[in-house]
């Protein structure tokens, strides 16, 4: 199947042996959308290669920008403002929403109701209009800056916001019935692709995956960042462990960001969203390891500095790498549609996947 | 529907009444839905009313400002600092002039290189080089994709400050406030 | 043997003991216990609040296992990578204390060409960012199931992620289209794959 | 007598008049007719399904939010037919490897499969498009069709050497073999109570009230009514049970190879397919082209207008679940079949039967 098909999300060949319509082996062969991204983090600096982090997880650039100038900062030992602080929340947040969007229409797709894509599309494209608003682009922001951000919020963005805010829970509702409840939906998602926590913790899934396991395991609250502690918002974990409770998890995730979204907009502080920091980013020599939840998982970044203005290393942790590893694993006993509908509900990202 | 093996038939007819239930509420939603009024808007306009345009300080194509008391009639000091932070060295400058004077004899950008950074705008020192928000920069070739220095100094001309996006009041507490902008 | 005095080769040593801090008491213990069962640990310290170990190829095995039977254990392989140091690779494992988020560094220095025991019979997680580590990097994990490329295609030269990598465009890699060459049996491989 | 009828008669009179003076025996206006009958219904099939893509495309577009074809023509109107030509004028691929054979025949056949099931249909109260097919099996005639559509899909599927198209092929195959049954069940319900195969037949019986008399408003036939919609959105693969060309596995299915002319047949064949259940339908629940408001129609419009429309409004309907629901899979398709609906179909046969004893 694939590396050209129309549902492996990006270019993913599966070899498949099956009998018939019933998998017997799935082996993922990776690689086509090789970019080699971490080394051309070698050759440029460290502002220069901000661009660049947007273009792991393109549905989540926010978030990858997010988790690599967090790396940077600690390495330079700047703290950002308060201010930016709560924006870099709110756009990771609002990200995350974005990026589940895309996942809940492409499952849709994936099983075969494709209206739901479109409704999907369409309150997501609110959500880009922000984004473009802020930082100038729909897809790839390159809006966080190390110590800061491109610019500060425009006028009527938390405006904007707050309409989306006060719009979205009825969407997820409508989709919800629309999809979620759907009774063919739900057979094709039901105890389909089951993934133990066992084995998320022997592949090192993370993310919704994992916490459709019933593992409540969220950086956000692990390893808190930024303004998290301050955050009230759920982890919303399924045991039933199967492609549906990963989806349930999703459905849920998008209304706790909103819930997140509402209090950033609550709390927002004043003031400036840019710290000085010099021309030249010289780190002093070091490592650091940086942590954030992406929407599909646990996003690292480690990243080595020789004390020179570009990076020594930097590798990234890339959520989707791992989840996709278990992939087979979930695919015993599958059938060919199942397949799909399961690596849909994985929601893995390419880009991510091979950087 | 699923596996139903110990099902009663109770629980069966349960399940049927179920499904339909569901698919009912599908078929009511998407009726729904049908009345809405469309999202898409109309592109390119045939009825008179302007085409879509991106919010200010969306990165599109390139331009450079003009300065008629320059040499080169542009604001370009040919100080070689956004190609050196071009994260795609996409852009090449060929210098002329000494002191004052200098200025790019050629600026060229490669557009289908280009990963519309944002960069060299903002490491600017004059504020000679902008982003314009035309967004439609396909071509059928990749040699078109390469802006000169003529084609960079004419969209100049509709360009006379680089574009910033607006700021909120950095002092603004909670919410900014200001008109809303109809979606 | 990768003890202190090899340790500021490095280049991220050099000039990093400010911000190494002692390892905390709880870590001293097990660190101790760890060096009595005969393990060879260097201490790194906390580097940035991780705790990190650094030890040797022979016997980083033994050391992942043993951390993995703690009271609590650090049982999640969250993450795997390779770096270039110079004179000597590196494999960076990182691991997590179950769901808890805390995290711990096991660094092997090895020679250029050097062996590691793989990891992938304690976690199978570790399977592809071997292989990617092997690929990018030219060291070999022995005993791993499938030591086939994974990014890279087949064929490829040379260890992109090393320093002294060079891209070689006579080297340029190109997918062989066996239907451009010959579609005749391009199309008999194919029946045999779909079967 | 109808417009269509009237013409056809006249036609017949023309040319058996003419064919006389010329001393041409009388079967060659049979012959004749038949290929005027055969080339006309190749147009209404062609323009119908033009239509059809068009309302769906629309249908689609407004369900979604969106505008749908809007630059061809008035309201995109020619969209599709600039779609038609388009696909005309496109190279006709054969993948290396492939059955040349079976690969061109499998559009043909199944075209030429659905097209058989217009002959049946009664456009009116008297004319039907060919009257040398024999009414009295209408019924049958068209199951047997039906299945016939099988073979050009397994062609198609087989002869493109696709390994997705093998799968589309036979997942196809089981499928519509399946669903023939207990639409054959649900079809037996109406043809008791009728007592007739012929369709026509069928249709007098419901006309007489207008629409308070059609096969709808009989609680003893709803349960058949439900299974054949059922059943027949399966037998012309609209989502739920679009599974042979299952696009997000299996690429198009058994159409993956195809392109140009042949695609287009494929396509055709499809929406003149979904057509040809609408108007069953409304033949056999609908009260086919009898008039809703008591006969004769005190509207006085064409009869096969009210058939054509019910029918509409029968794909429509179709098209509105097409665009809700998910897809089922495989397994699920057949436990659907052969532990629900065939099961039902049977209740309902005995129900139908005892309600047709004592009625």
């Amino acid at each position: 199947m694939g590396p050209q098909h129309p549902s492996t999300h990006g270019v993913l060949r599966l070899i498949l042996t099956i009998d018939g319509e019933k998998v017997r082996s799935v082996v993922p062969d990776i690689g086509y959308l090789h970019s080699s991204l971490e080394k051309i983090a070698e050759q440029l600096d460290y502002r220069q290669y901000l661009p660049y982090a947007d273009r792991y997880d393109y549905l989540n650039a926010m978030g990858n920008e997010l988790c690599y100038v967090r790396a940077v900062e600690t390495l330079l030992g700047i703290e950002p403002t308060p201010r930016c602080q709560w924006i870099r929340v709110m756009m990771a947040e609002m990200n995350r929403i974005a990026s589940h969007l895309v996942y809940y229409g492409a499952l849709a797709i994936d099983t075969g109701a494709t209206t739901v894509l479109l409704y999907c599309f369409r309150e997501r494209e609110m959500l880009l209009n922000l984004f473009e608003a802020a930082a100038g682009q729909r897809l790839m922001y390159h809006y966080f800056r190390v110590g800061g951000l491109r610019n500060d919020l425009p006028p009527d963005f938390c405006e904007g916001l707050r309409a989306f805010c006060k719009v979205f829970p009825r969407m997820v509702a409508e989709y919800d019935k629309l999809l979620t409840k759907n009774r063919i939906f739900r057979s094709r998602t039901e105890s389909v692709g089951y993934l133990s926590p066992e084995t998320a913790l022997a592949y090192g899934v993370t993310g919704p995956c994992l916490r459709g396991a019933g593992v409540p395991y969220d950086v956000r609250r692990a390893d808190p960042y930024y303004v998290y502690p301050e955050l009230e918002f759920d982890v919303p974990t399924y045991t039933e462990s199967d492609s549906m409770a990963r989806h349930l998890v999703r459905q849920e995730e998008m209304l706790q960001s909103v819930r997140i979204l509402e209090q950033c907009l609550d709390h927002l502080p004043g003031g400036e969203v840019n710290v000085k920091v010099p021309r030249r980013l010289k780190p002093d020599p070091g490592e650091v390891y940086a942590r954030v939840e992406s929407p599909r998982g646990e996003l690292g970044c480690y990243l080595v500095s020789d004390g020179s203005d570009h990076p020594y290393r930097l590798h990234m942790r890339t959520p989707s790498y791992y989840n996709l590893q278990a992939y087979p694993e979930m695919c015993t006993d599958a059938w060919i549609a199942d397949l799909v509908a399961i690596l849909g509900s994985v929601d893995i990202m390419l880009g991510d996947v091979d950087r | 529907m699923r596996k139903q093996d110990d099902t009663t038939f109770l629980a069966l007819l349960g399940l049927i009444a179920e499904g339909a239930r569901s698919i009912c509420v599908g078929l009511h939603i998407t009726a729904i839905n049908f009345f809405r009024p469309s999202v898409c808007e109309r592109y390119p306009r045939r009825d008179g009313k302007p085409d879509w345009q991106p919010r200010p300080g969306y990165r599109g194509d390139f331009a450079l400002i003009s300065d008629a008391e320059r040499p080169g009639g542009l604001r370009c000091i040919a100080c070689l600092q956004c190609q050196n932070i071009c994260p795609d060295k996409c852009i090449h400058i060929t210098p002329t002039g000494k002191g004052k004077e200098r200025h790019p004899k050629q600026f060229l950008i490669d557009a289908g290189l280009c990963m519309y950074c944002w960069l060299c705008v903002e490491v600017c020192p004059v504020a000679a080089l902008t982003m314009t928000p035309d967004y439609e920069t396909s071509t059928d070739r990749p040699e078109k994709l390469i802006r000169t220095l003529e084609q960079l100094r004419e969209r100049g001309k509709e360009y006379p400050e680089p574009l910033k996006v607006e700021m909120a009041r950095a002092d603004a507490t909670s919410v900014a406030p200001t008109e809303r902008r109809g979606d | 043997m990768s003890d202190q005095s090899q340790e500021p080769q490095a280049p991220e040593e050099v000039e990093e003991t400010p911000a190494v801090v002692p390892l905390p008491d709880e870590w001293q213990a097990v660190v101790g216990d760890l060096l009595a069962e005969g393990n060879s640990v260097d201490q790194g310290g906390l580097r940035r609040g991780v705790p990190e170990l650094v030890t040797t190829p022979d016997q980083v095995l033994g050391l992942l296992e043993r951390l993995r039977s703690l009271d609590e254990p650090y049982n999640r392989l969250t993450d795997m990578c390779g770096a270039d140091l110079g004179d000597h690779l590196q494999v960076l494992y990182f691991l997590c204390q179950g769901y808890t988020g805390k995290l711990l560094v096991v660094k092997v220095n090895l020679a250029r060409d050097g062996e590691v025991p793989t990891a992938t019979g304690l976690w199978p997680v570790a399977n592809w960012p071997e292989r990617e580590i092997m690929e990018m990097f030219g060291m070999t994990f022995t005993g791993h199931p499938e030591p086939a490329h994974l990014l890279l295609p087949e064929g490829w030269v040379g260890y992109p992620l090393r320093k002294d990598y060079v891209y070689d465009r006579e080297h340029e890699w190109t997918r062989p289209d066996p239907m451009r060459e010959d579609p005749e049996q391009a199309l008999g491989l194919e029946e045999e794959d779909s079967e | 007598m109808s417009p269509i009828g009237l013409i056809a008669t006249w036609l017949r009179a023309l040319l058996t008049g003419w064919f006389r003076a010329w001393h041409i025996p009388a079967v060659f206006v049979d012959i004749l007719a038949w290929i005027v009958g055969g080339v006309v219904i190749l147009l209404m099939i062609t323009l119908i399904a033009l239509i059809l893509i068009y309302v769906l495309r629309k249908v689609a577009a407004y369900i979604q939010g969106r505008i749908g074809p809007e630059r061809v023509g008035p309201y995109g109107l020619f969209q599709t037919v600039m779609d038609a030509l388009k696909l005309l004028q496109k190279e006709d691929i054969v993948p290396a490897g492939a059955d040349k054979i079976l690969h061109t025949l499998g559009p043909v056949v199944f075209f030429f499969v659905c097209t058989m099931g217009y002959l049946v249909i009664p456009w009116e109260s008297q004319a039907t498009i060919a009257r040398q097919v024999d009414l009295n099996i209408g019924v049958l005639f068209l199951l047997a069709f039906s299945s016939l559509g099988v073979i050009g899909v397994l062609m198609g599927g087989w002869g493109s050497n696709n390994k997705w198209s093998l799968l589309g092929a036979l997942r196809g195959a089981a499928q519509m073999i399946s669903y023939e049954i207990p639409m054959l069940l649900a079809l037996v319900c109406v043809v008791l109570m009728a007592g007739s195969l012929s369709l026509e037949v069928i249709t007098e019986q419901q006309k007489a009230l207008g629409l308070l008399s059609w096969n709808l408003w009989k609680p003893w036939l709803w349960l058949p009514m439900i299974l054949f919609l059922i059943t027949a959105a399966a037998e012309i693969n609209v989502t739920p049970f679009d599974i042979p060309e299952a696009e997000s596995e299996l690429v198009a299915g058994y159409h993956t190879e195809y392109s140009g002319m042949k695609f287009a047949l494929y396509f055709l064949a499809e929406f003149s397919n979904n057509f040809l259940v609408g108007l069953i339908f409304a033949v056999l629940f609908l009260g086919g082209w009898s008039s809703p408001f008591g006969h004769p129609d005190p509207l006085y419009l064409p009869e096969f207008l009210w058939l054509v429309g019910k029918a509409m409004v029968v794909v429509l309907f179709l098209m509105w679940v097409r665009w809700t629901l998910p897809r089922l899979r495989v397994d699920q398709l057949m436990a659907l079949c052969w532990k629900l609906l065939l099961p039902a179909a049977f209740v309902s046969l005995v129900i139908v039967s005892i309600v047709g004893l004592y009625l």
